[in-house]
Order: structure tokens, then C-alpha cells, then sequence
């Protein structure tokens, strides 16, 4: 059966050229960057290349990049090590109900500490209102924190407009771009961005590496303790095959930018149209083109999420319904309720993420085999009966 | 995640359906939580001749309403009360831990089922009581679909 | 020229077959374990052996093993994690003065929120006084975290009988186990150990990885929030390539335990009396027996470390003069200062530590190589001319 | 790490050794920061004719050490004064920065052995001050060897 992955919002595969950069510092380069020997200078240079190439490609000086495990401990710095040293100046953080639960559940932490956070509503497109930023901003504000694209839904927000009402209120504005990148050209210093999270995995490479953004000149906590790397600022041995990885896949996802760009927004737009148009009771979750070139979310009435998955599966389909985070224990999205969306149309939405290796032919076989998995969802499902039954 | 017996149950489902005119019905879950069970049964003669269900749900909801369907076909009320949320899953070859909530719906709504043929017909069936309005009601702090 | 890698505290090199262990997870399985379809079971399927495998090794369950980004974040995990949950009960820490900087540098952090810390002394071999932790046991003490083997002189503490002390009083023992893992047999039930931290590079796996073993219901606070990846208790994408490498390369470091520390134990002890024998005023730092089988430090006399590393390098050989990450600032070693030693001894003051590649030829090597480099530094070492003038 | 000049005047220091009869000798650092360094000067008719050190400490230290001397001989002493710590580094390609510090320890001992020179014979040096005891004194906050 053909495998057809489209939930590479979860996570991409690993290019071949990322692995095949990585390898020899597993077994030959291994040293301990740290270290003063030759075979650890090798190491030390990769990690200077690396750290320069994501520089470049966010408009960033390569001192202001950290490598850390991933999107999660990024989010988790950048929100801690603010409130640390944030505290005599004030306890106030403003973000919005669509975050990542990297970002929710650490303000959630912190709200248990004694921080107060301010949630901020979406409209029914998932778009944060820039003008209820403003509104929110006291005295006692000490971040804003505001996700570059959503994970489920694909809303983009408007990031520059955010990063220019902090920069006016001097306030910290961090944002997790995990999802962003590669997606959408970012420049940290034209849109005001002083904090910013993303993670390898989510643009082909490999898991277990993140980089937390730090503007120069930023006062933040640290959050891992320990040895002087990083510039005493993150503590561990570096992540070496991690950071060369992370790297060159970013160097990748960035070539070519606009063609992929191109290319991966007319499948977007050409699957939510199948969709739309063969499957009744459904439709798009999200902003129509304030939206993730590669981000598909439908509501489908009628029907729950993970029976769908599975289905689809069965058709050798990967898809996800909201976050995979949260498929595992199958909680309904807190995105997709935060649009207004009554739970069992929460429930009932499937997200295709689209990449590099996505062809037309499987967006059209995706869209051959949604509705007669929909129709036979629907066949057994008590929701659908009653709908039939009131209509009648 | 799944045991081959319930994959087959899902892909596979026994008894989907309505009953015309069935003796008893029976609707337990909620949307909030995803899941929602409906079952048909026909009973004569103190046995249950035939059941149907339908399911809003995950694919151990859809699993275990087949399988709770299954084995209740050709049994007494009596032995029909005796199915357990265990006993389905058992039946089912296990459920992954986060699912075991589905397996107590489907015994819920059995219940809830029999509990209306026994208001419908004005008989008091022993051990037999009636159903909450929503079994999760009491669970809200495990998390929705934690049990 | 001849490279001879005698830095495996530092890190080691991946093996061959971790690598290959690793490799299907980067570009084939590379779904998210958190999703629904297939792809991501046979994800959860390999994180689910190697957590089993792990478990096996230390004596513990599997639902006590937690992945972390290394040893750095498990230490600082453990820490603070149990200071957070602590609150109401006490805010006092047992720790030793020659603790890896992870401990140390997260011990100093949550001094400065106002737990009360006591850095036990060691003794001139670098040993923990079970009797002195009795001591220093108050009311208030909520953690007691000693390390099992020191990383720069290699001393074994004495961990069981400071886990059943820790267990007499009820409070929490954590041990940084990171350079014991594969050198010293370890069972957390037996020793009555809470929590542990290792780290994958440090036994031929990969960078990156590592774990806390969490003792099964002990109360510990979250340190990376998010998704509810780690069963709710560490979030982040699962690093699947990481995971597996170290499951593997634990698998390995297991296999022909005791013949492998007898080899190592000899070889240990040849390139000991070795430089010893050949090299005037020398000694060896640590405890001779209780030591772990890879690690030789000698204190040269008249001679700095760094010099020595590089003239070491020149000679093919990488060394390490105290621990990797010191080396790069070259501040004086506060492991050695603990030992007593005044600053210009611990500043020379050389590491090799011998790996499973390491051969009886390298070793004569390097017992051949040091006596003229050591000599040759001396030559222009003022301060050797003054003990030579001293004691004419 | 280090430039392939300080790499080559690590591995083959220039000047190694003492002066019998050294007109000035001067020594700074400390053991503590792991940097000692000694200077011999042999100074003639105002030109330094020679000069040799001892030191203890890293690479760095041997290769600003060996470049000073270098630097220092066939000097007259107005001129060596103007060998400042940065001509050192530059003159060896360059320096990590944190071991920028070494080369401030070659200048003040030059200067120490110039002072112990115009001491010993009584002269004063126009713009030479008085070595401090331990240049590193003032540096505590910045920690031992991270100038
Ligand atoms: C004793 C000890 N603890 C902790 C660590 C930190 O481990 P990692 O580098 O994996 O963060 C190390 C090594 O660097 C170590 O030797
Ligand atoms: C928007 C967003 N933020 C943060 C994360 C967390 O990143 P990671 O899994 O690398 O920790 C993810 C993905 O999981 C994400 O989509």
C-alpha cells in the first residue's frame, strides 16, 4: 500500500543530505567541544557553521542562537527565564488561547507560582487581534508571547504588528515560530522579535534539537545549569550530530524558498477544495491565506477524530486530528475550541500537513478516499442519525 | 496500539444499526468527551434476540460496541448484566490503559438500554440501576478521555 | 600520526552498531510516537525497549525512566524538581564539594532563592564520608545528592551506604551516575537510590540523551512543561534516534561486563605505575582502588595543564586536564582543590581516561611520549627553577 | 583554537631560558590563575640586547611569551615600552579571547624586568609605573583566567 504521510506538522522525515552530515560525528568527530585537542576543534568549527547558517536565515546575529533539546525547552526558557528575571519589575505575561501547550502549560506553571496571564481570545479564524495585545499591556507586563503560525490550524499571525507594540511598550515579545519555519520568512530584527523558538524536526531535521533566539543585550534566566556552553548560558554537552543536522536542514528548507512556498500552497489549496467539494457538512478550519503554505484542517461533522485516523490508515494515509500531542489522550483541541467550534466538532476534525515529499497524485488519492470514509463514519454514527432525523 | 481484535472489530464492526422496533434503547457518553454509544435491543422471552448499535466515538468506542453487541446476543437479561467493562475488553483481547473508559460505556449503554425495556414494559430487573445522564459526569478530574 | 583518544570521560565515541540502531529512525520510522497510525507504533514500540533495556540495567521498572536531553537536564531536573515540591517541608540540600557542575552550578541557583545548601568536604582521595552526610542532616533537609564516581579523579563514593542513610531519614537521594554507567554494576532497588542521572554519551552512545530515573512515587516537580510525552512528566517530541542509541549503546556497555572492567582495571593501573615510575615528582589524585576502571589523574609538579594537553595532541594523544568543560576557561579544578592540592598543582594536573578502543600499545605509548614532553616543560618553568635553586 | 603562529611559537618558543647576568628580571602572574611568567632583560647602552623567560602556563602564555622577547630584542627601552599587550596578540595572528589575558601578563613583565632595571641602577623611566604585586588582583570579579 501506498504510504502517504501528511502530518508533517508532527514531525517531517530527515533528509538523506541532513543524515548523511551528521554521521561522521557520531563515530569519527566525536570529541567534546569543550575540549582543547584537535579532535574536539573540528567539533567546536561545526557548531560556529551551524549556529551561522540559522543566524542568517532569521536575520539574527549567530551570539544570539542557543541550541537546546527542542521547541518544548526553548518555550519553557524563554518564558521561565524571563519571569526570573523579571521579578521585582512585574508578574503580568500576555499570550493567547491557541499556543502550543509548550507555551500554556508553562504559563500555567507560572500562574501557580503566582503569575498572572492574560489568555487572549481568537477570532473564529484563529487569528490574534493585535489590537487586543495593546489592550492588554500594564504596567506590570513583563512578556508577550504570541506563536508565529498555528501548529493545527495554520493561522499565521500577525507577528510584526505584535513585535512593533511591544518594542513601543518596551516589553519582551517572544514567539514560538517551531511551526513557522522554512514556512514563512522570518526576520527578527524588522519585526521586533527578541525571543524565538524553533525545533529541527518540524523542516527535516532531526528530533531532540531546538534553538531559543536570544536579541543581544536581553536579560534572561538561565534554565539548565551546569557547564559553560553555549556561553555559560545552556549547560550540557552540545548535541554535536544534533546541531550539524539541525543545520544543514535548515540551510535546505531555506533553498529554494518561494518555489516550495509555490508549490506546496497550490496542493494546500487544491486538497481543501477536493475536500470541500465531496464531502458534505464540512469545512475549513482557519484563515483561508493568512495560513501555513502546507496546513489543511477540515471540520467534519458527524464524525470523530481518531476513528478517522484510523480509517484513513487503514488507507495508508498518515494524517493527525488537532496536535498529535494531544491525539494520544484525545482531549478535545483546545485551538479548535478556542474558534468557537461546539466539542463535537472539535472532535470531529482531521489535519493533513503537507511536505516536500507530498505529490499531487496523493493529494488526489486523499481526496478519492475521504468521502467514502466520511460516509461510512457517518453511517454508524448516532450524531449523524439524529441530524437526518431532525432535517427529515 | 491496538490489539488485532480490536482493529478487526473497528475495521470490521458487528451488528451497526438501528432496530425498528426495539425493545429497549439506550444512549450513553457526550460529545465533549468524543464518544457516544447508542444501542438497539430486541428482546423476547426474557432473551435478547438481536442488538445494534451506533457509535460517535474512537476506535476502541466503535471496538467495544461490537464486540458488547456480540456478546450479547442470545443471552438472558440476567447473563446480559453480568458483561462487565473487563469482560468486553478481555473479550477484546486488552485496550490501551487511556481507553479502558470506552469499555465502561459499553456497558453503560447496555444498561441503559435494558433500563428502558424495563420502563417501557413496567418491570423491575434486579441489580439493575438506572443510568447516570453522563457517565463521565464524575470523571471530570481524571481529564476528559483519561479515565 | 597515531590518534589515541584517551578522553572517554569527556565523551566517547558512538559505536558502529548504535549508529546503525539509530539510522531507521532518522529517515524511515521517523513518525511522532504521540500519533495515531502505524508509522508512530513502531516509534512507541522502540522507545518502549529501550526504556525496558535501561530499566534492566539499573534494577529499576520502566515506568521509572524518563528521557531527558543528558545528564545536565536530569541533574537539574532532579534538583530542582524535588526543591519545587518541597516547599512546605524544608528547603535544605546535602551535596558534596566535588560534584559535576550540573549539581554544583544548579545547587548555587536555588542558594540564591534561599535554600540553605551544605557542600560536604571530601578527603584527600576524593571520598565522601557517609558519617559526615549523617551529620549534616537536618529538619529541613528535602535532598541528598552525591555522585556516584567523581568525572575528573574517578573515586567511587561510598552510594549504598549513603542511599541506606538517606532511606533511615526518609529523605530523597539522588546520585549523578553519568560517569559510573557501564564501569560500576548499579541496582537503584538495592541501594535505595531515588533518583539517577546518565547520560548517553559517556557510554558510546549518542549526545544529547540521556535519563532520570524517577523512583516509583516519589514526588517530583515537572521541568520541561508541554505535551504529555514521558507520561505527562518531560514534554517534547521524543528524540526516537537518541532513544534507541542509547538503548542500544546501554545494551552493549552491559554485555561481557566484568571482562571489560578487568581490562580496563589493568590497563588503568599500568599507565598509573607507569607514569609514575617514570616521571619524577608525580602522583596520582584519587583513591587507588575505589576508582573507576577507565581513570588515571596524575598531578605533574612545575607543569600547566593546558601546555601539557597540547603538547599531548602534538604526540597524537587527547587528554584532558579536570573535566572538558573547565578546560576551556581553565580555571583551576575544584575537584582538585578540594582535595587539598594548593592552585599550582591542581592546575597541573593530567586526565587519561581509557575507553573500550584502548589498547596495551597506546597506553605504552603514552607512558613513553610524557616523561620528555613533562621534562620539556619544565625546562622553562620558573617554577621549577625555583624549587631546583631551593633545594640545591 | 589557537593561530598557527601561536601554535608555532607554543612548539617552538623563541628565547627560552635565563641571563646569568640579566640586567633586569621581572615575574607576574600567579599560580593561582595557573600564569607565571619571568622575564630576563640584557639591556646595553639603553637597547635591549637580549632577553630570555621562563613560564608556567598555557599555550598561550609560552607563545606571548616567546613573541615578547622576540619583539623586545634589539629595542631601545622607549620603544619596548610601546609593546603593549595587544601588539603582542596581533603580532601572533591573533588570540581567543579569553586568553587575551595572557598577553597583558607578557607586557607587565616586561615592564617588571624594565623597573627591576631602572631600580637596580637607579635611573627613572619616563611612563613606566610600578609593576603591581599580581595583575590579576583587580580581575577577581571577571574570574581567574576569563579576562
Ligand atoms: C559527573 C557528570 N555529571 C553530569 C555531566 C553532564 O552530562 P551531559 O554532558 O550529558 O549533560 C557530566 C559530563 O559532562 C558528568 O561527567
Ligand atoms: C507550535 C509548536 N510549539 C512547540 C512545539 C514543541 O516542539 P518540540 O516537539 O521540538 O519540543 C511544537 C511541536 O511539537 C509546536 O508545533
Amino acid at each position: 500500500m501506498n504510504k502517504i504521510y501528511l502530518d508533517n506538522a508532527a514531525t517531517t522525515p530527515v533528509k538523506k543530505e541532513v543524515v548523511e552530515a551528521m554521521l561522521p560525528y557520531f563515530t569519527e568527530n566525536f570529541g567534546n567541544p569543550s575540549s582543547v585537542y584537535q579532535l574536539a576543534q573540528i567539533n567546536k568549527k561545526a557548531i560556529d557553521e551551524a549556529r551561522e547558517t540559522i543566524a542568517k536565515c532569521l536575520g539574527a546575529n549567530t551570539n544570539e542562537i542557543f541550541f537546546t533539546s527542542g521547541g518544548t525547552e526553548a518555550d519553557n526558557w524563554a518564558i521561565k527565564g524571563i519571569a526570573e528575571v523579571s521579578k521585582g519589575k512585574g508578574n503580568h505575561i500576555i499570550t493567547s488561547k491557541i499556543e502550543h501547550h509548550a507555551i500554556l502549560h508553562t504559563c500555567e506553571y507560572l500562574e501557580k507560582q503566582g503569575y498572572e496571564i492574560t489568555y487572549l481570545d481568537v477570532d473564529s479564524e484563529g487569528m490574534v487581534n493585535p489590537e487586543d495585545v495593546k489592550r492588554a499591556i500594564k504596567d506590570t507586563t513583563i512578556l508577550i508571547t504570541i506563536m508565529y503560525a498555528n501548529n493545527e490550524i495554520g493561522t499565521i499571525m500577525p507577528i510584526s504588528e505584535i513585535g512593533k507594540i511591544a518594542k513601543e511598550h518596551n516589553i519582551p515579545f517572544h514567539t514560538d515560530a517551531v511551526q513557522a519555519i522554512g514556512q514563512v520568512k522570518i526576520d527578527v530584527k524588522e519585526q521586533n522579535i527578541d525571543l524565538l523558538s524553533l525545533s529541527g524536526h518540524k523542516f527535516n531535521g532531526p528530533k531532540g534539537i531546538g534553538v531559543l533566539y536570544i536579541k543581544r543585550g536581553l536579560k534572561i534566566g538561565t534554565f539548565i545549569h551546569g557547564g559553560a556552553q553555549e556561553r555559560g548560558r545552556r549547560a550540557g554537552t552540545e548535541n554535536v550530530p544534533g546541531i550539524v543536522g539541525l543545520g544543514k536542514a535548515i540551510e535546505l528548507a531555506y533553498e529554494h524558498f518561494d518555489d516550495k512556498v509555490a508549490r506546496l500552497t497550490t496542493l494546500r489549496d487544491e486538497l481543501i477544495e477536493g475536500l470541500i467539494r465531496s464531502i458534505p457538512y464540512c469545512k475549513l478550519n482557519g484563515h483561508k491565506t493568512d495560513r501555513l503554505p502546507n496546513n489543511v484542517n477540515i471540520g467534519v461533522e458527524f464524525v470523530e477524530g481518531e476513528s478517522l485516523l484510523l480509517l484513513l490508515d487503514m488507507n495508508g494515509i498518515a494524517a493527525s486530528s488537532g496536535s498529535a500531542c494531544t491525539s494520544g489522550s484525545l482531549d478535545p483541541s483546545h485551538v479548535l475550541l478556542a474558534l468557537g467550534l461546539p466539542h463535537e466538532k472539535a472532535h470531529g476534525s482531521v489535519r493533513f500537513t503537507l511536505g516536500e515529499q507530498t505529490t499531487k497524485e496523493q493529494i488526489d488519492f486523499v481526496i478519492e478516499k475521504m468521502p467514502p470514509i466520511v460516509q461510512r463514519m457517518r453511517e454508524m454514527s448516532p450524531l449523524y442519525e439524529d441530524f437526518l432525523k431532525t432535517n427529515k | 496500539m491496538y490489539s488485532e481484535k480490536v482493529m478487526d472489530h473497528f475495521m470490521n464492526p458487528r451488528n451497526v444499526g438501528e432496530i425498528e422496533d426495539a425493545s429497549g434503547v439506550g444512549t450513553v457518553g457526550n460529545a465533549r468527551c468524543g464518544d457516544i454509544m447508542k444501542v438497539y435491543l430486541k428482546i423476547e422471552d426474557n432473551i435478547i434476540k438481536d442488538a445494534k448499535f451506533k457509535t460517535f466515538g474512537c476506535g476502541a468506542a466503535v471496538a467495544t460496541s461490537s464486540m458488547a453487541t456480540e456478546l450479547v446476543i442470545g443471552k438472558t437479561i440476567e447473563e446480559a448484566l453480568k458483561i462487565s467493562n473487563k469482560s468486553v475488553a478481555e473479550a477484546l483481547d486488552g485496550l490501551p490503559p487511556v481507553k479502558m473508559h470506552c469499555s465502561l460505556l459499553a456497558e453503560e449503554s447496555l444498561h441503559a438500554a435494558l433500563w428502558d425495556y424495563a420502563k417501557k414494559n413496567n418491570i423491575k430487573i434486579e441489580g439493575l440501576e438506572e443510568p447516570k445522564e453522563d457517565i463521565h459526569e464524575h470523571e471530570e478530574e481524571a481529564g476528559c478521555c483519561n479515565a
